[in-house]
């Protein structure tokens, strides 16, 4: 399968302090990539910059480039590289609104007003992140009163709205307990049947689980990057196989 | 040493905050109980929802049902005008300006909720009173609208603080978030902060509402005092523009001074309703 | 500061000499009162220059208004020194207060005024009893009602609240059993009435005769049956509209008090009261 | 198409803004311009002069006045706010008292200060012989700002790490030393500058003095127990009685002036503080 | 040794809600003693009813005697007990004041005034806290301005201003790293030749190397105490067994 998304020479810096040095990585399509490394060492801002959310941020500077098949998005529009790459953050985030409030929100930014087909689409969504039993008939309630693995399932369902290409997900089951991040993961490895996945995470073993491939950051550079399988029983860094034995991090 | 100090501070506080407790309880029961004895000469029910006030006349009658009215009507004109401006400019500030602009705008804000109510009462009789009379053709510009208008200019610091603080609270917290979904400022101002924020909103207006019935110089200056049913370009009286106007020159213990007392003491209910209204709205917020 | 026991010890021991007058009541009185003392104070400062009997305090002479009942009830209760009334005082009322007294100024009228845009005064000078009430009590609510050739405007009328004295005066003078409509514009105070008369053009109140002298020409004053408010007029009692204004006072009077009060009554206290455009006393 | 969509929006914020900023500036410089042109320090200085009294003169016995109703009702407020807060913060140990306490002092704060200047004329003027005078007056506007300097203190106090206070408590000290040494220090600024905001609203209320001790002419005031004359008051007689409107800016724009440094000054103590 | 403090029966309750139930131990003096437990079980609470800190939280209430040398402190003055029992908690709490002025706080309050005096304390303690030669020339300086683990031990060094008996810590070193905490520890061992130590902590392997005795605290009651050694290594319940083996809490 071809490669979805690739950075070159990606460099971000903060008030003039490198975070992220040089960065080369290419992202396959319908896979899930993991990314791990040590608290600090830029895997955040990394995810960030892949959907420039990371200039939100006042004070940041991005060099090199960041190509979403073949296109530089920085080049893009702001809105429709969001459109096409969701982020869902460590923290559940539902909006305070009611669940079917939270899972129009984007669709009718894009235009859609059909009722019919609105309710088609939180359908769909909510069924993917298999959200859809739980919630069917309580969709008028406040999402923030469903428990944290729901929202952060909601969340995701929320990102799928737009009909992304690719799902950034930023440790998204470090607020959930151990059945959620075992529903979640389940989720995760269904969705990488249509949708490209780059998940952050500090759970090595969840990396192990779910990822296809992963990426091991260290002081804002790639130290290793390759199939998660090769990674974890073959590391050929020092620093990569001092961090998988719990050795530092 | 210090510990007969602390004897002394001890005994201090707690002396002088039970006698404040109870000299303001002893506030709120007095009112009471010098309204009371005017419903040994008229009901309840003529004193609410009578039609006329001439406590002086033969035989007097006093009832407060027109300026109750009135009273609420120059106070739901005034939230009725300062909501959409009010709210507006919250999202104007939360999401329009930059944070220096912010920083610049916002005392000027408190600056108008600090103004005192004559200030406001010269301008609504020099300014707008004026321009009703000289523009419009009304045979006095003293009126309802003319109140209602000023008192929406003193009552939109309320309504602006209640909606921007919890519109930055959200805003903060689900920015990244909408932007994640890639739609526009706009799209969250609409779909996201305003719905959310419904409840301050609410807050706010209930808060403001409250501040505009219980104000007394500015509107006492611009509304006419007279105790009539309130139309909107017409003159009317509020309950606190009518204790201003008569206390002076009530007697003690005259059937008009208990009167007065007993339309303070509504209208004191009343913003004790607003109050408690606000207070759980508040809480049902935070929560 | 007990009014009642100072009275006794008022002989002069320094402790409870009281330096302080308190006048309130009629918002027509209150300007002649606050003038009078503030002559008074510059002229004297301290009492001992009044009389060498009192001690060197400071006069402080306190002017508030609130209106005629106001100055009644403020007697009444002890709440200030003297009451400034201008109506008469009801004997109803005098028999509540202990060991009453009063001290008669002068003498004020109502007049009927309007303002000078209005050409009323033109056509029609006069207005009799029948058609002030008519105008006061609504009957009438276009100035074309009252004489055909003016514009079809409404008559705006202005009134002093319940508590003012010249509110009464004119209930009882005039408008007997009728009643003033109720969305009458209340002013506060007789300054504020007669501003409203001079700022709208359709308004129409009884403004303070004193108070047209002092704004000639801006306010004009219509005749009443017949009948001019002159000065002639009011004291011959031809003009019907007229009230005493009085000072009134609860028990015995302090010395100092009493030092004041011969002022006031003195011939320039009247010609003060004069100057002011009111009809003195003397 | 997406951005029409919220060309409404965008069109009533940013107009509500500009009818907020022109509110703002020109209610202003509409009391700035009409007020300070003509102002001298004559009319600073000298007491109301002219017939009617006013039209002449200056205003010097107000501006007096109103300082002085001002010291007494924050005097008299801050005492009673700062003990109830403290005891709220540090000695209640009862949740029921405190929520009592929190309902007496909201209902307070829901008082028309009308009605409040009812109550002061009847209960403080005439009941307790205190006269229409400058404590009857100030204690009407000290529970009128009672509330609001109790409320802000309490944050305050509450905001206070309990940690650190358990810490002093634990080294066996006293509440009070407690209170002198840590706590006071800690939140004097924001306590200060509560006292100075409130202090701006005693300055500019008319109706609790109307009937308790303002009144329209008297020299400055010598006792607590003599009236005064008030800004406020002065103003709406200038303007009610149309004594002189030309005067009537210029006392508005002084009153405004005093309230702005009252109120510079509650921040500038923050800053002085911050500094240090 | 002789025993110094000791409690009989005491129950503790918030809101009606029993908190510590029905706990009896007797603390021996000039010892280290360690009271380990999972989060919530109590331990806070427990420590703070020794010098009666718990009376300050709204809507406790006590049962139960508390012993110290025979007495009952809840028949004693209140400060006076604070007097005899220090305590430092897990944040360390500088006032916002100097060095100097921390130091001094407690002294001047119980009427030491010649400044002489007042040094020769300050000294003697900020050396018994180890922390004399650092600050020495310093003494003027804000004391939040210190690093955490130089306030922690000013926080001890002003506890012991006032010549307590018993010093009670809680969790003194969670918010400490390795290096603060290994001289915090090596403090300890020393201050226990003058006073008598309780220490509350959460870390296992400080209770071992520094406590002579150690209580288990679960659900609000004391399952197990004894000489450290003897419960590390012999635990008698089944609960301690699991608790140290990490099995849960
Ligand atoms: N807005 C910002 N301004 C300045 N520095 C920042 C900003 N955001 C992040 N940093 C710094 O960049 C570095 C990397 O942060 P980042 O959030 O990417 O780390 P991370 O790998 O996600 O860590 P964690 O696992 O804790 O989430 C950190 O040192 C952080 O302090
Ligand atoms: N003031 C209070 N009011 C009500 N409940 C309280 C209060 N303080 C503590 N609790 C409850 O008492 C229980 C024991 O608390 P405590 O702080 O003693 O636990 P702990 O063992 O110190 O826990 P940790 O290791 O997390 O510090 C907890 O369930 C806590 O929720
Ligand atoms: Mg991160
Ligand atoms: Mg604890
Ligand atoms: O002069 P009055 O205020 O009593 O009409």
């Amino acid at each position: 399968m071809g490669v979805i998304l690739e950075t070159k020479n990606l460099t971000v810096s903060f008030d003039n302090k490198k975070i992220l040095d040089n960065i080369n990585i290419k992202i396959e399509e319908k896979k899930i990539t993991a990314i791990i490394g040590p608290s600090g060492c830029g895997k955040s801002t990394f995810i960030k910059s892949l959907n420039r959310m990371i200039e939100e941020e006042i004070n940041s500077r991005i060099f090199g480039e960041i190509l979403l098949k073949g296109k530089n998005i920085r080049e893009m529009d702001k809105e429709q590289v969001r459109e096409k790459i969701g982020m869902v953050f460590q923290n559940p985030t539902p909006f305070p609104l009611s669940i079917y409030k939270n899972m129009i929100y984007a669709p009718v930014y894009y235009g859609i007003k059909d009722k019919e087909q609105l309710k088609g689409i939180i359908e769909e969504k909510l069924r993917l992140a298999g959200l859809y039993e739980e919630v069917k008939d309580d969709l008028n309630m406040k999402a923030t009163k469903l428990s944290g693995g729901q929202q952060q399932r909601l969340c995701i369902a929320r990102a799928l709205t737009v009909e992304p290409e690719i799902l950034l997900l930023d440790e998204p089951c470090s607020a959930l307990d151990i059945k959620n991040t075992a529903n979640i993961e389940e989720m995760l490895i269904k969705l990488s049947d249509k949708y490209t996945i780059v998940i952050v995470t500090h759970n090595l073993s969840q990396a192990k689980r779910i990822a296809d491939s992963t990426a091991f950051i260290f002081n804002g550079e790639i130290v290793e990057y390759g199939k998660t399988k090769e990674l974890f029983e073959n590391p050929k860094n020092l620093r990569t196989q001092q961090y998988i034995e719990g050795i530092f991090g | 040493m210090y510990k007969r100090l602390d004897k002394i501070f001890n005994i201090f506080i707690k002396g002088l905050t039970f006698s404040s407790i109870i000299m303001l309880s002893f506030i709120i029961i007095f009112i009471m109980k010098e309204s009371i004895s005017i419903f040994e000469k008229v009901s309840v029910f003529e004193f609410l929802l009578g039609k006329e006030w001439d406590p002086l006349g033969q035989p007097p009658s006093v009832s407060i049902f027109p300026m109750i009215l009135a009273t609420i009507y120059v106070s739901l004109l005034a939230v009725a005008i300062a909501l959409p401006i009010g709210v507006g400019s919250a999202v104007f500030l939360t999401s329009i300006l930059n944070k220096r602009m912010r920083k610049i705008l916002k005392p000027s804000i408190d600056l108008l909720a600090g103004l005192p109510s004559v200030i406001y009462g010269l301008i609504g009789l020099l300014v707008f009173v004026k321009f009703f009379e000289v523009h419009f053709d009304f045979s006095s510009g003293e009126s309802v609208l003319a109140g209602g208008i000023i008192l929406s200019i003193m009552i939109l610091p309320f309504i602006i603080s209640t909606c921007d603080e919890s519109m930055i609270k959200i805003c903060k917290q689900y920015k990244s978030t909408s932007e994640g979904l890639g739609v526009s400022k706009y799209h969250m101002i609409r779909y996201l902060i305003l719905p959310a924020c419904k409840k301050s909103i609410l807050a706010g207006v209930i808060l403001a509402f409250g501040r505009a019935m219980g104000e007394t110089m500015a509107v006492m200056m611009v509304i006419g005092n007279s105790p009539v049913f309130p139309k909107l370009f017409g003159k009317a009286q509020t309950i606190s523009s009518l204790i201003a106007l008569e206390m002076g020159g009530a007697g003690v213990d005259s059937l008009h001074y208990h009167a007065l007392f007993a339309a303070g003491f509504v209208l004191m209910m009343i913003l004790f309703l607003v109050n408690m209204l606000f207070h759980y709205m508040k809480k049902s917020i935070d929560m | 500061a007990d009014k009642a026991s100072s009275n006794e010890a008022a002989s002069n021991t320094e402790e409870v000499f009281k330096s302080q007058i308190l006048f309130k009541g009629s918002s027509t009185l209150a300007p002649v009162i606050a003038k009078i003392s503030t002559d008074f104070i510059e002229e004297y400062k301290t009492w001992d220059k009044v009389n060498k009997d009192f001690p060197n305090k400071s006069v402080d002479i306190f002017v508030s208004a609130g209106g005629s009942s106001a100055g009644v009830k403020a007697a009444m209760d002890g709440s200030s020194d003297f009451g400034m009334v201008s109506r008469a005082v009801s004997d109803e009322e005098k028999d509540k207060i202990k060991g009453y007294q009063e001290f008669k100024l002068g003498v004020d009228a109502l007049t009927i005024s309007v303002n000078p845009e209005n050409k009323i005064y033109e056509v029609k000078k006069s207005l009799s009893t029948e058609e002030i009430q008519k105008i006061f009590s609504g009957e009438y609510k276009y100035w074309d009602e009252v004489e055909g050739s003016l514009p079809h405007e409404e008559i705006v009328i202005v009134t002093r609240d319940l508590g003012g004295g010249a509110h009464k005066v004119f209930k009882k003078k005039v408008m007997g059993d009728k009643k003033v409509r109720e969305d009458a514009i209340q002013a506060p105070s007789m300054g504020a009435l007669v501003t409203k008369i001079m700022e709208n053009k359709n308004a129409i109140g009884y403004a303070s005769y004193g108070m047209v002298n002092q704004n000639a020409g801006k306010i004009v004053p219509l005749d009443v049956d017949g009948i001019a408010p002159t000065k002639e007029n009011i004291v011959s009692g031809d003009y019907k509209i007229s009230r005493p204004l009085l000072i009134i006072k609860k028990g015995e009077l302090l010395p100092q008090q009493k030092a004041f009060i011969d002022v006031l009554l003195s011939e320039e206290g009247m010609k003060t009261v004069e100057k002011m455009g009111f009809v003195p006393a003397k | 198409m997406k951005k029409s969509k919220y060309i409404g929006i965008k069109l009533w914020s940013v107009l509500s803004g500009i009818i907020l900023i022109v509110l703002v500036l020109y209610i202003n410089s509409y009391i700035f311009s009409k007020g300070a042109c003509g102002l001298n320090i004559n009319f600073l200085l000298d007491s109301p002069k002219g017939f009617p009294l006013g039209t002449e003169g200056g205003i010097f016995p107000a501006i007096v006045g109103s300082v002085c109703f001002t010291l007494v009702a924050c005097f008299f407020a801050s005492i009673i706010a700062i003990a109830t807060a403290v005891y709220i913060n540090f000695y209640c140990t009862n949740k029921k008292i405190c929520g009592l306490i929190h309902i007496v002092i909201q209902s307070t704060s829901g008082i028309p200060s009308i009605v409040l200047g009812l109550f002061g004329y009847t209960f403080l003027v005439v009941y307790l012989n205190l006269g229409i005078s400058l404590l009857s007056g100030g204690i009407v506007l000290g529970i009128m700002i009672f509330p609001f300097i109790e409320v802000r203190v309490e944050k305050a106090l509450g905001e206070i790490n309990n940690e650190l206070i358990y810490a002093s408590y634990a080294l066996g000290v006293s509440k009070s030393y407690t209170f002198f040494k840590i706590i006071l220090p800690m939140c004097f600024d924001e306590i200060i500058s509560s006292i100075a905001l409130a202090g701006g609203f005693a300055m500019g209320a008319t109706a609790p003095i109307m009937f308790t001790g303002g009144i329209i002419h008297a020299p400055v005031p010598k006792s607590l127990f003599s009236p005064a004359m008030a800004l406020p008051y002065h103003l709406y007689i200038l303007i009610g009685e149309g004594i002189s409107i030309e005067n009537a800016y210029k006392t508005a724009f002084v009153l405004l002036l005093l309230l702005l440094a009252l109120n510079s000054f509650g921040i500038l103590v923050g800053l002085l503080r911050k500094e240090e």
